[in-house]
C-alpha cells in the first residue's frame, strides 16, 4: 500500500500567509496553506462546510473547519483557536514552515440545492469559520441565490474574525445584508451591541425560501434556533455544524458520535430536522 | 461482628433523615460470589444490603467519583449527606481524604462495620468455581463459610482472604459515627510478606518479576479508577501537554504508569487492596504499594488514614526526618 | 504572546574562564541552526557594556524577542542582563541563562568535555527561552520598621545605625540584659583596652535611643510575612519584676534564701547567684530579674513564710503574678545577631574537663580574670585553705576548632588571639608563672595580631608547637601529653591550670531561629548568608540579614564592621518605603486544582490559601497564592500530586523542552 | 472444504507445522490470565486448561498499540512501518472469530482503513468450539452458538483423545493442508463434533431477548434507570479493553529524541477524556452518558448501521468489572423499565 | 615525579596528604614514652617514601612492631586519619618480603592452617565445652545470637571459663542462641594488625561465607578483637555486638538477675578494642553494677583515656624492649593505688597481660585479674 492510498498518511501543506484574527490567550490565527505536492494540490477537492485533519508531525492532529471556499483560488485557510497541544503547535508556524494536512472530511452544505433561496448566516465568535466558505461561495455564485445575509457577532473587538472582510462585505452590494454585534459597549464600535440572537430579532429576516445556517458556542445556538422558530422557520430551514473530538476523521475510531450520528462522516453539517431528533447533538 | 439486620434497621434510620441524600452500602451481584455497591435512597432499598466476606470494594471511592457536573444558573448544589458503610479499610480511606481536605466530613455520615477481611475472589476460583448461582458468603471465627446452593462450605481464612486483609491491622473503623457490632481483635502483625520476598531478591530478579508483571498491563486504569485516594480531577497520567506518559501501551510506559502512581500513593496508600483486585490482567500491585507504605512506616512512623487531625504525609516535614537515602 | 519566537543567543568567553575549556566558535555554529533563533554571537565579557549594547541593539535591529545569555550563574549575572532587556524595551522576563561556566567550562578540564555540553546546555536554554512568557514585576509598600534579633555587640550597633538613621527598631534579646559576649570578656585584644569599658557606653545608648525600643527577656515566637512587612511575635518573658518599680538596688538578691548557690551564666557558671538576679553591675536594663527555675516560691510554691525579696523592696516591684505577654509588631526588615555558643571541651574527654576543675574553658578564663568576675580579677586555684596561684599554666589551642572529630572543620579565628592575650594576662598577674602555649599554627591574621603574638612570646610565654592529645593526673599534678613536632619529642609535662582555647559554634537554639526565619544553615552549622561574598550580610529570606557570630565566627571589629553592613543593607527597604516582589511567582491552574491544600503546608513561605469558588454553582476548595508572598521556590509544584501548580517561568511546558533538548525523552 | 482429525498425541508436530508456514498466535498463560501472543517454540501445552483468553484476540488484528507511521521530527517524509505477515490465530473462540467480523465492517465501511484491512486479510482463524460454556456466555442470544463458524477459516472441536477440524473458507483449507502431516482424514467424527456442541448450547445459562431494544434505547434516552445501572461504575476501561467487538482507538504522536511516529491504540469510550474537548465541554460528561453510549453503541448505532448487534455474547464484560456492572442485567432492565 | 599507581593508592587510601602534623597521634600515643614509636613521623615519612618508593625501607625501622593497635591516634586525629593503618602497611611490607621474627611466622602459620594464631590443632577448638550442654548452630537455621568465641577464649586454658560461663548464663536468661560448630576459625583481628593483609582478606572471605549458612540476627563475640575484625568484614549483614552489650540489654529487660554475691573492691579496666575502637564504655559497668556486693571503682585514666595494656596489635608474638616500665605493670599500680582487690576486664588480651603484669610486680597475693563472666560465673 502506498502512502496515497494510506487516508491516515497526511500531505504537507507550506503556509503561505498567516495573520491573528484575535489576540490574547485564546488567539485566532489563520493560515493559508498550498499543498507542496503538485498532484495533491490539483486533485483536492473540497465545498464549504468540510474539514481537515491539520497538524504538527510530533505533535498531533486537529481537525479544523476549512473557511476557505474552493472558489476562492488552489489553497486552503483555517482559522485555528490556540487552545490545546496541537493548536499551539500550529501558532508557532510562520510562512514558510509546513503543516499537515488531510482530508476533506466530512459531508457539505447543499449549496446546490439551496440555488434559488435566500442564504442567512448567522455566526459567533470562531464559529464564523465554517460560515466563511458560504458567503465566499454564494457571493461567487451570487447569481445562483436570492439574497446573502450574513450576521456575526463576539464578546469584543478582538473576538471578531474575519474583521476586515466582514467590513468590506458590509459595502459589497451583491449582499443584500451584513450586520455585525459585540456582547459589551466599546468605544469606536458604530455596530450593533448584544448578543447574537438578540441581532437576530432586530434584523428580523424573512423565513419565505430562505436557509438558515448557524454556528457559534452551543448557548448561542440554542437561543439562535429558539428565535429562528419564533421568526416562523421550519426545521428544515435551518442547518449548523457540529464539532465533536475527532481522531480518525473517517468514521473509525469512535469517539465523535452524537448519538447515532458520526460527525465525522454524517457531519458536521446537520439540518435541524435530523439534529432535533439526537439529543446528545445538544449536549 | 454484626448481624445484617441491625445494618438494615440503622441503614433505613439514616437515610430517612432529612439531611442524608443516600447511604452507600453493598448489595447482591448478578451472579457467582459477586457483590455491588449500592445507593440506598429509600429506606426500603435498605433491605437489599447485604455484609459479608464478598464486600470487596472500597465504598470511600464512590464519595470521590461522585461527579459534579456543572448546575444550571441558579441551581443550588444538594448539600445533604452521603452516608457510607465503613470498615476498616473504607474508614482509613475517608480519614486520608479528610486530612487531604477531599471530603468535608460534615458531608458525610459514617457507619462503621468491624470485618473480618474479604475473599480475593482469585484464590477462591480454583477450589471453589463461580457459577450464575449467586453464592452467599459469613465470617464464622476463623473461618470462612461459603453458602452455594444451599451448600456450606467452611475454608480457612488463609487460604481465601485478600492478602491485603490478612495483614490487615486495622479490621474497626478508625472514624465513624457510629459502629455497629463488637470491636474485632486484630489478627496480624506488622509485616509485609509480599513485600520481603521481593525484597530479598536480587535486582535482576525484581526486574525481572516486574517486567513481567508490566508488560501484561492493559491500561484499563481501573487499578487507579478503584483506588479512594485517585481522585485528581484531571490526572497527571492523562495529560497531553506535556504527556508525562505515553499511552503507547509497553513495558516502559506502563511501567511508568505503575510507578508514577505508587509515587503519587506515598503515604496516602491505606493499603485497601482494590487496586489489586479489580485489575483484569491480575498484576500484583499491592506488592508495589506496600513496599512504600512499608518505608513510610519504617522510616517515619507515619500509616496513611490513621490520624483524621493528622497532616498529610507527603506535606509534613520535620527537619529530623531521615533522609539517608538521598546521598 | 503567541508571536513566533526570535531567539537571540550570546556565548561569553568570560575572558579565558570560558574560552580555554569551551570552543566558542562550535557553540555558536551550533546555535546558529537552532530552531527559533535569529541571531548568535559571542563576546569575552558579555557582562561589560559594550557586550550588553550588543544585546540591546539586536533587540531593536532584528526584532528578537527572547534572549539567551550563555555565560555564568544566573546568580551572577541575571539581574544584570534583565536589566539589559529591560532598556531595550523587551519583558525582562524573556532572558535565559546557560551556565557555561559554573556548570561547565569550570568542572571539565578538557575541551572535548566542555564543549559538547556547553551546546547541549545552549540547546537547553534556547529550548526554553522559545516557551518563556512576560511577567510583570509588581510593588508593595514596607514597614519603616526593623527589628534586631540579639543584643550582644552585632545588634547594639545594627540598632543604634538603624535607630540614628531616623528609623523605629525593635531590639529583642532573649536575656535578662543586652551586652551579650562581648560584656563577658575582660580585656580584647590585641589593643588590651577594656571589654565593658567600651561596652557599656552603647549599652546605655540602646536604652535611651528614642527610636530604639528595647525588649529584653524576650524572644521572637513567630514571623510571618515577607519584606517590608513582616509580623513578628515577640514573647515577653515574665521577670516577676515590674521593671518601672525596680531601681536596681539590690536588696531583694542579698535577701534571697538561695543567695550564692545558683551558678551565674554570666560568669561562666563559674560565679554565683540569687534566684533573683542583675546579672552583671553594668547590665541594662539595670532591672532584677527572678530566675523562675530556681526561685523557691515559683518552683515548690513556698519560700519561707513569704518570698523575702518581696518582703524587703522598698518599691514593691515584685510582682510573682506577672505572666508572659505577647506583643507583636510589623517590621519592613530583620536582623539577626543571635551570637555563638562556646565549644563544650566534655566532647572532648581526653583533655579530663569533666574530671578535673583545674582544667577550664577560655570563657571561664575570662570571668576568672575580669576585675568584673566572681573572684574580682584574682587568679586562684584550689578551694578554701589551699587556694594559691598557678605557677604552671598551660594552654591548648584549637579545643573544637578544626576537628573534624567533633564536627567543627572550620578554624574559630579568635582564639589563638585570646589566648596569646591571657597569657599576657596571666604572665601580668603572676609574673613567675610559667606559661605555655600549645599550638598547631598561629594565626594572627588581623591588623596588630602579630605584633600581639610577638609582644607576648616576648614576654616570655612559651609557645610549643604540638597538640595535646591527653591530660590525665600524676601524683595531684596535672600532666599535659604532647609531642613537640618541631623535635619530634613525645613530652608529658606537668600543668596547675590549663584552659583549653575552646572555639565558637553556633548557638545551640539556633534551629530554631533558622525554623521561624526560613534560613538555611551552611555544612558547619552557621546560618548561610545569600552569597559567601558578593551577598554576604543578606540571606536566602528576603529582608532578613546576619550580623556577627550568628553567620560565623569573627572578632569584635569584624562584628561590629557586618553589623553596620547589615544595618545599611536593612534600611535599603526602610527608605525606599516600597518592596519588589517576586514576578516568577506559583500559578493555580483552578480547573484541576482538587483543594488537597498539600501546597499550602508545604509552602516555606505561608503563600498559599485554600479558598471556596463556585464552580459551575457547586463550592469547591482551590489553592490561592498571595503573589506578594510567593518567591516561586517551587516546593507547591514538587507536592502538588495533581500537576495543579507551577511556578511562572518553571512551568511544565517550560522546563519538559528544555529537559528533552538535553537529550532526556520527553 | 475439508474435514480432518489430529491426534492429540501429534499436536507439536500440527503446531510447529503451523508455525512453519505462518506466524502462529496462541493463547499463553500470563500470570493469572490468557492472552494471545506469538508462538515462541516453547509452547508444547496444548489447549486443555485454557478456558478463553481475557484479552480477546482481536488484539492480534487490531493490536492495543499500533505504529501508523514514522518520521524524523522537522523533516518532512513519514515511512510506514514494516509489512505485517501472514499470521494464523490458533483456538479462538468462535465468539471472538464472530467479533473480528463485526469489527470487519467498521474498518471496512466507506472508507477502507488500511493498517486493519492488512492484517485482517493475512490472518486466519482457527477457532476452538466451546464444550464447556463459562459463567456469563449468552452467545445463543446473539445468534451465536459454541460451535458457530462466522469469521473462522477453521473450526476445531475437542473430542477427547483428538481434535476434529472443519475448514470453513479456502485459506482454512490452505492452512489444514500446510499442517497436512499432522492430520488424518476424518471419519464421522463431523457429527460427533455436532453432538458435543449442541449439549454444550444447553449449557449455557445466561441470555436475554434482543426484540426491541434498539427501539427501547432509543425511547428511554432520558430514563432513570442510566443514573442507577452507572452510578458504581468506576470509569475504567476494562468492560471495552476486554470486548472483542470494541475498536475505538486513540491517535497520538509519540517522539523520542528525533525519533517521532504516529500511533494508534485502544481508546475506551468509559475514559472522560475520550470525548472531552480541549475547551474543557464534555458532551459525554459523566460516567452514565458514557455506559449509555457503550450499550447503545453495542445495541443500537452499530445496528442502525449494519443491521447486526455488535455484541457477541462472550461475557468478559461482565466477569471483568470490578463492580459487577452486568450488561445482561442493564439489557433486560432497558426492556422491562424502557 | 614518578609515582607508582599502588604508591598512589596508599597516599589516597589513608589520605596522608589530609594530615596536618598537629602530633595529636604521637602525643595520645600510649609507648611513645617506653619505645622509640612516634606516629606522627611516619605518617609524614609515608608520604615522601611513597613519592619516591622508600616504603621498604621505612618499614625496616623496628618501632613499626611496637604498636598495640589500640587505636588512640585514630580516635584522636582531628582530621579522621588513621594513623596506625601507616604502621600496618608498613609491616606488610615486611610480612611480605617474609622477613618476619619467628613468633610472627608462626603464629600467621597456625592461622591459615589451624584457623587459630596459637599453634593449636582445629579438632581441638572446642574442648572447652566438654561436660556442658551447649547449643550449636545448625545449617540454615537462624537463630538471635550466634556466638563467635575467640581463639584465645577457646584455647588457653584460664580463658576457657568466658565460654563456660557465657553458656550457663544464655542457658539462664534463655535466650535463642547458638556457638558455631567445629567451623569456626579465627577472626584475623591480629593478623590484619601483624601486617597480613592477603591472608586478612582471605579470613574475611572463608567467614562471612561461614557466617551466611549459618544466618543469626546478631552475631555475638566474646573478645572485643573479634568484634572489631567482623565489624570490617565486607558483605557481612547481621549486626555484630560485644557479649556485654548483650548481657546489659537482658539484665536492663530483666531476663537476667544474680544470685549469689561478690563482695569485693573491683577496678574496670577498658580494653582500648571495645572502648576506644568501638565506644563500648557504659554496658561493662552496668553489668558489673548489677552484681550485688560489688564495689567499682575506677582509674583515673579509664574510657575515652583508659591506658593501654599493650595486648593487642600483634604485640602477643612481638618481644618490645624498653627501659621503662611496662603499662600493664603501670595499670597494676593504679590499681593498687585505689586498694583494688580485682582487675576486672572484658578482653582475653588484656587478661592475660594484665595477669603478666601483676605476677611481674609482685601482686598476685592481693589482687586478681579476672574476667566480667567469671565475676558472673560466680554469683550465677
Amino acid at each position: 500500500m502506498s502512502n496515497k492510498e494510506n487516508p491516515y498518511i497526511p500531505h504537507m501543506a507550506k503556509v503561505e500567509d498567516t495573520w491573528y484574527e484575535t489576540h490574547g490567550e485564546r488567539a485566532i490565527k489563520t493560515f493559508r496553506v498550498v499543498f507542496e505536492d503538485e498532484e495533491v494540490k490539483e486533485s483536492w477537492e473540497h465545498l464549504p462546510g468540510q474539514c481537515a485533519m491539520i497538524g504538527v508531525l510530533g505533535v498531533g492532529e486537529s481537525m479544523i473547519s476549512i473557511s476557505s471556499s474552493p472558489t476562492e483560488g488552489k489553497f486552503l485557510r483555517f482559522s485555528v483557536m490556540r487552545m490545546g497541544k496541537v493548536t499551539q503547535a500550529l501558532h508557532q508556524l510562520e510562512p514558510g514552515d509546513s503543516m499537515t494536512v488531510r482530508g476533506p472530511y466530512g459531508n457539505n452544505f447543499p449549496l446546490e440545492e439551496w440555488k434559488g433561496k435566500k442564504i442567512l448566516t448567522i455566526g459567533g465568535g470562531i464559529g464564523q469559520a465554517p460560515l466563511r466558505p458560504i458567503v465566499e461561495y454564494v457571493r461567487a455564485n451570487i447569481n445562483d441565490y436570492q439574497d446573502l445575509t450574513v450576521i456575526y457577532g463576539a464578546r469584543t473587538t478582538n473576538d471578531l474574525c474575519f474583521k476586515q472582510e466582514l467590513e468590506d462585505l458590509r459595502e459589497c452590494q451583491e449582499v443584500s445584508s451584513c450586520h455585525l454585534s459585540i456582547d459589551i459597549e466599546e468605544e469606536g464600535w458604530s455596530h450593533f451591541v448584544g448578543f447574537v440572537p438578540t441581532l437576530l430579532m432586530e434584523v428580523n429576516p424573512s423565513p419565505e425560501n430562505t436557509i438558515a445556517i448557524t454556528c457559534g458556542p452551543p448557548i448561542m445556538i440554542k437561543f439562535v434556533l429558539e428565535n429562528l422558530k419564533k421568526l416562523g422557520f421550519e426545521d428544515e430551514q435551518i442547518y449548523t455544524t457540529l464539532e465533536n473530538r475527532m481522531k480518525c476523521g473517517i468514521g473509525k475510531c469512535g469517539r465523535c458520535n452524537a448519538g447515532p450520528l458520526y460527525v465525522c462522516k454524517d457531519g458536521p453539517v446537520f439540518n435541524y430536522a435530523t439534529l432535533k431528533q439526537v439529543p446528545e447533538a445538544f449536549a | 461482628m454484626v448481624d445484617l439486620e441491625t445494618i438494615r434497621k440503622k441503614a433505613k434510620e439514616i437515610v430517612s433523615r432529612e439531611d442524608v441524600k443516600h447511604l452507600i452500602g453493598w448489595r447482591k451481584g448478578t451472579f457467582g460470589y459477586r457483590v455491588t455497591p449500592y445507593w440506598v435512597e429509600a429506606p426500603e432499598d435498605a433491605e437489599e444490603l447485604v455484609y459479608s466476606p464478598l464486600c470487596n470494594t472500597n465504598l470511600a471511592t464512590s464519595l470521590t467519583l461522585a461527579e459534579k457536573l456543572p448546575l444550571p444558573k441558579g441551581q443550588e448544589p444538594d448539600r445533604r449527606k452521603t452516608a457510607l458503610l465503613v470498615r476498616g479499610c473504607d474508614s482509613r480511606a475517608v480519614v486520608q481524604l479528610l486530612t487531604e481536605r477531599g471530603v468535608d466530613r460534615e458531608q458525610v455520615v459514617l457507619l462503621g462495620l468491624p470485618c473480618r477481611g474479604v475473599v480475593d475472589l482469585r484464590k477462591l476460583k480454583d477450589s471453589y468455581p463461580e457459577d450464575n448461582e449467586v453464592a452467599d458468603a459469613e465470617w464464622k471465627e476463623d473461618k470462612i463459610v461459603l453458602n452455594v446452593s444451599g451448600e456450606k462450605k467452611e475454608i480457612p481464612r488463609e487460604e481465601v482472604l485478600d492478602d491485603h486483609c490478612l495483614v490487615c491491622r486495622y479490621p474497626n473503623p478508625v472514624e465513624a459515627d457510629e459502629t455497629l457490632g463488637e470491636k474485632v481483635e486484630p489478627w496480624a502483625e506488622e509485616s509485609h510478606p509480599g513485600v520481603e520476598e521481593l525484597e530479598n531478591a536480587s535486582f535482576d530478579k525484581r526486574w525481572d518479576f516486574w517486567e513481567k508483571e508490566f508488560e501484561r498491563c492493559i491500561r484499563c486504569y481501573a487499578c487507579r479508577n478503584a483506588c479512594p485516594m485517585c481522585y485528581c480531577e484531571d490526572c497527571i497520567l492523562d495529560r497531553l501537554n506535556p504527556t508525562w506518559i505515553y499511552r503507547s501501551n509497553n513495558y516502559s510506559e506502563n511501567t511508568a504508569f505503575h510507578i508514577a502512581r505508587a509515587f503519587h500513593l506515598v503515604g496516602r496508600c491505606v493499603s485497601c487492596g482494590a487496586c489489586e483486585r479489580v485489575c483484569p490482567a491480575g498484576i500484583p500491585l499491592g506488592k508495589i504499594n506496600q513496599k512504600l507504605v512499608k518505608e513510610v512506616r519504617e522510616k517515619y512512623e507515619f500509616e496513611p488514614g490513621t490520624d483524621p487531625e493528622g497532616v498529610p504525609f507527603q506535606a509534613s516535614y520535620n527537619p529530623q526526618d531521615q533522609e539517608d537515602f538521598i546521598l | 504572546m503567541s508571536e513566533k519566537p526570535r531567539v537571540g543567543v550570546y556565548v561569553c568567553h568570560c575572558g579565558i574562564n570560558i574560552a580555554a575549556t569551551v570552543n566558542v566558535e562550535e557553540v555558536v555554529e551550533f546555535a546558529s541552526r537552532l530552531p527559533g533563533v535569529t541571531v548568535v554571537r559571542n563576546y569575552a565579557y558579555m557582562c561589560s557594556d559594550p557586550g550588553q549594547q550588543l544585546v540591546r541593539e539586536d533587540i531593536e535591529n532584528e526584532n528578537l524577542n527572547r534572549i539567551v545569555v550563555a555565560s555564568c550563574s544566573p546568580r551572577m549575572h541575571e539581574i544584570t542582563f534583565r536589566r539589559t532587556l529591560q532598556d531595550a524595551g523587551l519583558n525582562p522576563y524573556y532572558l535565559e541563562m546557560a551556565n557555561i561556566r559554573e556548570h561547565c567550562s569550570w568542572v571539565h578540564p578538557d575541551s572535548e568535555e566542555a564543549t559538547p555540553k556547553a551546546k547541549k546546555l545552549v540547546s537547553a536554554a534556547v529550548s526554553k527561552a522559545r516557551m518563556l512568557e512576560p511577567l510583570e514585576e509588581k510593588e508593595v509598600d514596607s514597614e519603616r520598621t526593623a527589628m534586631v534579633i540579639g543584643g550582644g555587640i552585632a545588634g547594639i550597633q545594627s540598632a543604634l545605625d538603624i535607630a540614628d538613621a531616623g528609623y523605629q527598631v525593635y531590639l529583642v534579646e532573649k536575656s535578662p540584659s543586652v551586652g551579650g559576649r562581648m560584656a563577658q570578656l575582660d580585656k580584647t585584644f590585641p589593643t588590651l583596652d577594656c571589654s565593658a569599658c567600651i561596652m557599656t557606653p552603647k549599652m546605655v545608648d540602646v536604652a535611651n535611643h528614642p527610636n530604639i525600643e528595647l525588649m529584653t527577656y524576650s524572644e521572637v515566637e513567630e514571623v510571618n510575612g515577607f519584606i517590608g512587612n513582616f509580623e513578628v511575635k515577640v514573647r515577653k518573658k515574665a521577670r516577676y519584676v515590674d521593671i518601672d518599680k525596680c531601681n536596681g538596688c539590690g536588696e531583694c538578691a542579698d535577701n534571697c534564701r538561695v543567695k550564692n548557690r545558683i551558678p551565674n551564666e554570666f560568669d561562666a557558671n563559674v560565679g554565683k547567684r540569687s534566684a533573683i538576679y542583675l546579672p552583671f553591675p553594668q547590665a541594662v536594663p539595670a532591672k532584677f530579674t527572678v530566675d523562675p527555675d530556681h526561685c523557691l516560691y515559683l518552683t515548690k510554691g513556698k519560700c519561707g513564710k513569704g518570698p523575702k525579696c518581696q518582703e524587703v523592696c522598698g518599691t514593691g516591684a515584685i510582682d510573682f503574678e506577672q505572666q508572659d505577654e505577647e506583643v507583636e509588631v510589623k517590621v519592613g526588615a530583620i536582623i539577626v545577631a543571635t551570637g555563638f555558643d562556646t565549644f563544650d571541651p566534655s566532647n572532648k574527654p581526653e583533655y579530663g574537663y569533666q574530671d578535673y576543675p583545674n582544667v577550664i574553658t577560655g570563657l571561664e578564663m575570662e570571668r576568672l580574670v575580669a576585675a568584673s568576675g566572681p573572684t574580682g580579677g584574682e587568679l586562684l586555684i584550689g578551694e578554701g585553705e589551699n587556694a594559691r596561684k598557678p605557677k604552671k599554666v598551660a594552654f591548648i589551642q584549637c579545643v573544637g576548632s578544626r576537628d573534624a572529630s567533633v564536627g567543627n572543620e572550620y578554624c574559630s579565628r579568635v582564639c589563638c588571639m585570646y589566648t596569646a592575650k591571657q597569657a599576657h594576662l596571666i604572665k601580668e598577674k603572676i609574673p613567675d608563672a610559667e606559661v605555655t602555649v600549645y599550638y598547631m599554627d598561629v594565626r594572627a591574621f588581623g591588623k596588630g595580631f602579630e605584633e600581639f603574638y610577638d609582644r607576648v612570646r616576648r614576654e616570655g610565654i612559651r609557645y610549643i608547637r604540638g597538640n595535646p592529645s591527653e591530660i590525665f593526673k600524676k601524683d595531684d599534678k596535672l600532666i599535659v601529653k604532647v609531642e613537640d613536632t618541631l623535635t619530634a619529642t613525645p613530652r608529658e609535662d606537668e600543668a596547675d591550670l590549663v584552659v583549653l582555647a575552646v572555639g565558637l559554634e553556633p548557638r545551640q537554639d539556633a534551629r530554631g531561629v533558622i525554623d521561624l526565619l526560613r534560613l538555611s544553615q551552611t555544612s558547619d552549622r552557621f546560618f548561610m548568608e545569600a552569597h559567601p561574598k558578593l551577598y554576604p550580610v543578606d540571606t536566602s529570606t528576603d529582608g532578613v540579614f546576619l550580623a556577627g557570630c550568628a553567620q560565623g565566627p569573627k572578632d569584635i571589629p569584624d562584628t561590629v564592621a557586618q553589623a553596620k553592613g547589615a544595618a545599611a543593607s536593612a534600611m535599603i527597604p526602610l527608605s525606599r518605603g516600597k518592596v519588589k516582589v517576586e514576578a516568577q511567582t506559583a500559578e493555580v491552574n483552578e480547573a484541576t486544582c482538587r483543594g488537597c491544600g498539600f501546597c499550602t503546608e508545604v509552602c516555606p513561605y505561608s503563600a498559599i490559601e485554600l479558598k471556596t469558588i463556585n464552580w459551575f454553582g457547586h463550592e469547591v476548595n482551590v489553592a490561592e497564592v498571595n503573589e506578594a508572598l510567593c518567591k516561586g521556590c517551587g516546593t507547591c509544584s514538587a507536592a502538588c500530586l495533581s500537576n495543579s501548580i507551577q511556578p511562572r517561568s518553571f512551568r511544565d511546558s517550560q522546563i519538559m523542552p528544555q529537559i528533552a533538548a538535553l537529550g532526556v525523552k520527553s | 472444504m475439508s474435514e480432518k482429525v489430529l491426534q492429540k498425541a501429534n499436536w507439536s508436530s500440527f503446531v510447529q507445522a503451523l508455525a512453519d508456514a505462518r506466524e502462529l498466535w496462541f493463547p499463553v498463560k500470563d500470570g493469572p490470565i490468557y492472552k494471545f501472543a506469538p508462538y515462541s517454540g516453547d509452547v508444547d501445552a496444548g489447549l486443555e486448561e485454557y478456558a478463553y483468553s481475557s484479552v480477546p484476540p482481536k488484539a492480534v488484528v487490531l493490536p492495543q498499540t499500533e505504529t501508523m507511521f514514522l518520521y524524523q521530527v522537522g523533516d518532512k517524509e513519514t515511512s510506514l512501518p514494516e509489512e505485517k505477515k501472514e499470521k494464523v490465530v490458533l483456538g479462538a473462540r468462535p465468539c471472538d472469530a464472530r467479533a473480528m467480523d463485526i469489527v470487519d465492517r467498521v474498518f471496512q465501511w466507506d472508507e477502507d482503513d488500511p493498517y486493519y484491512l492488512e492484517n485482517r486479510n493475512k490472518t486466519a482463524v482457527i477457532g476452538l468450539a466451546c464444550n464447556e460454556p463459562f459463567v456469563n456466555c449468552f452467545c445463543t442470544s446473539l445468534d451465536g452458538s459454541p460451535g458457530s463458524t462466522q469469521g473462522l477459516d477453521v473450526l476445531m472441536v475437542d473430542l477427547g483423545d483428538k481434535y476434529y477440524l472443519r475448514s470453513v473458507t479456502d485459506k482454512g483449507s490452505r492452512i489444514l493442508g500446510d499442517a497436512e502431516s499432522a492430520l488424518e482424514d476424518a471419519s464421522g467424527e463431523g457429527s460427533q463434533a455436532e453432538e458435543i456442541i449442541k449439549e454444550a448450547e444447553g449449557k449455557i445459562k445466561r441470555s436475554i431477548d434482543t426484540e426491541g431494544i434498539r427501539e427501547k434505547l432509543e425511547e428511554g434516552w432520558e430514563a432513570p434507570l442510566w443514573d442507577e445501572v452507572s452510578r458504581a461504575c468506576l470509569g475504567c476501561g476494562a468492560c471495552t479493553f476486554l470486548c472483542p467487538t470494541c475498536h475505538c482507538f486513540d491517535i497520538q504522536d509519540e517522539v523520542e529524541g528525533f525519533d517521532g511516529r504516529r500511533c494508534r491504540m485502544w481508546d475506551s469510550c468509559m475514559f472522560g477524556e475520550y470525548t472531552l474537548h480541549t475547551s474543557g465541554h464534555n458532551p459525554r460528561p459523566s460516567r452514565k452518558e458514557r455506559t449509555r453510549n457503550r450499550i447503545s453503541h453495542k445495541y443500537r448505532y452499530y445496528v442502525e448501521k449494519f443491521d447486526k448487534i455488535a455484541c457477541v455474547g462472550c461475557g468478559r464484560c461482565i466477569t471483568s468489572c470490578p463492580v459487577n456492572i452486568d450488561i445482561l442485567d442493564i439489557l433486560s432492565r432497558v426492556k422491562e423499565e424502557l | 615525579m614518578k609515582m607508582s599507581v599502588e604508591n598512589q593508592s596508599i597516599i589516597e587510601k589513608l589520605d596522608l596528604l589530609g594530615c596536618i602534623q598537629c602530633g595529636r597521634c604521637t602525643g595520645g600515643c600510649p609507648v611513645t614514652v617506653r619505645t622509640n614509636l612516634n606516629v606522627r613521623r611516619f605518617v609524614y615519612d609515608a608520604y615522601q617514601a611513597s613519592l619516591e618508593d622508600l616504603m621498604e625501607e621505612l618499614a625496616q625501622y623496628s618501632e613499626i612492631w611496637d604498636c598495640t593497635g589500640c587505636h588512640t591516634c585514630a580516635v584522636r586525629c582531628p582530621k579522621g586519619l588513621k594513623p596506625v593503618e601507616v604502621l600496618y602497611s608498613l609491616r606488610n611490607q615486611i610480612v611480605e618480603s617474609g622477613k618476619v621474627e619467628p613468633t610472627v611466622r608462626d603464629a600467621l602459620e597456625s592461622v591459615f592452617l589451624e584457623g587459630n594464631p596459637w599453634g593449636k590443632p582445629k579438632a581441638t577448638r572446642f574442648d572447652w565445652m566438654e561436660g556442658l550442654e551447649v547449643k550449636t548452630a545448625e545449617e540454615g537455621q537462624e537463630v538471635e545470637y550466634l556466638f563467635y568465641v575467640c581463639c584465645s577464649v577457646a584455647y588457653d586454658p584460664k580463658l576457657q571459663v568466658v565460654a563456660q560461663n557465657m553458656v550457663k548464663i544464655l542457658e539462664k536468661a534463655g535466650v535463642d542462641y547458638a556457638f558455631l560448630g567445629e567451623e569456626e576459625s579465627c577472626c584475623g583481628s591480629e593478623v590484619q594488625a601483624l601486617g597480613e593483609e592477603e591472608l586478612f582478606m582471605e579470613v574475611q572471605e572463608e567467614n562471612v561465607e561461614l557466617f551466611s549458612s549459618y544466618p543469626a540476627k546478631k552475631i555475638v563475640t566474646l573478645s572485643p578483637h573479634c568484634l572489631s575484625a567482623l565489624k570490617k568484614y565486607e558483605g557481612l549483614e547481621a549486626e555484630v555486638i560485644h557479649y556485654t552489650q548483650l548481657l546489659a540489654e537482658l539484665i536492663d529487660e530483666g531476663k537476667l538477675s544474680w544470685e549469689g554475691e561478690f563482695p569485693k573492691k573491683v577496678v574496670y579496666h577498658d580494653p582500648c578494642y571495645l572502648g576506644k575502637q568501638n565506644e563500648v564504655y557504659d554496658e561493662p559497668r552496668q553489668v558489673l553494677k548489677s552484681v550485688p556486693g560489688i564495689e567499682l571503682t575506677e582509674f583515673d585514666r579509664s574510657r575515652e583515656r583508659s591506658l593501654c595494656c599493650e595486648g593487642g596489635g600483634g604485640k602477643m608474638w612481638v618481644e618490645t624492649e624498653s627501659q621503662q616500665e611496662r603499662l600493664a605493670e603501670t595499670r597494676a599500680r593504679n590499681a593498687k593505688e585505689l586498694e583494688a582487690q580485682v582487675i576486672v576486664c572484658a578482653c582475653p588480651f588484656c587478661i592475660l597481660t594484665l595477669d603478666d603484669a601483676v605476677k611481674a610486680v609482685g601482686y598476685e597475693e592481693e589482687m586478681e585479674v579476672m574476667e566480667i563472666t567469671e565475676i558472673l560465673g560466680k554469683v550465677l
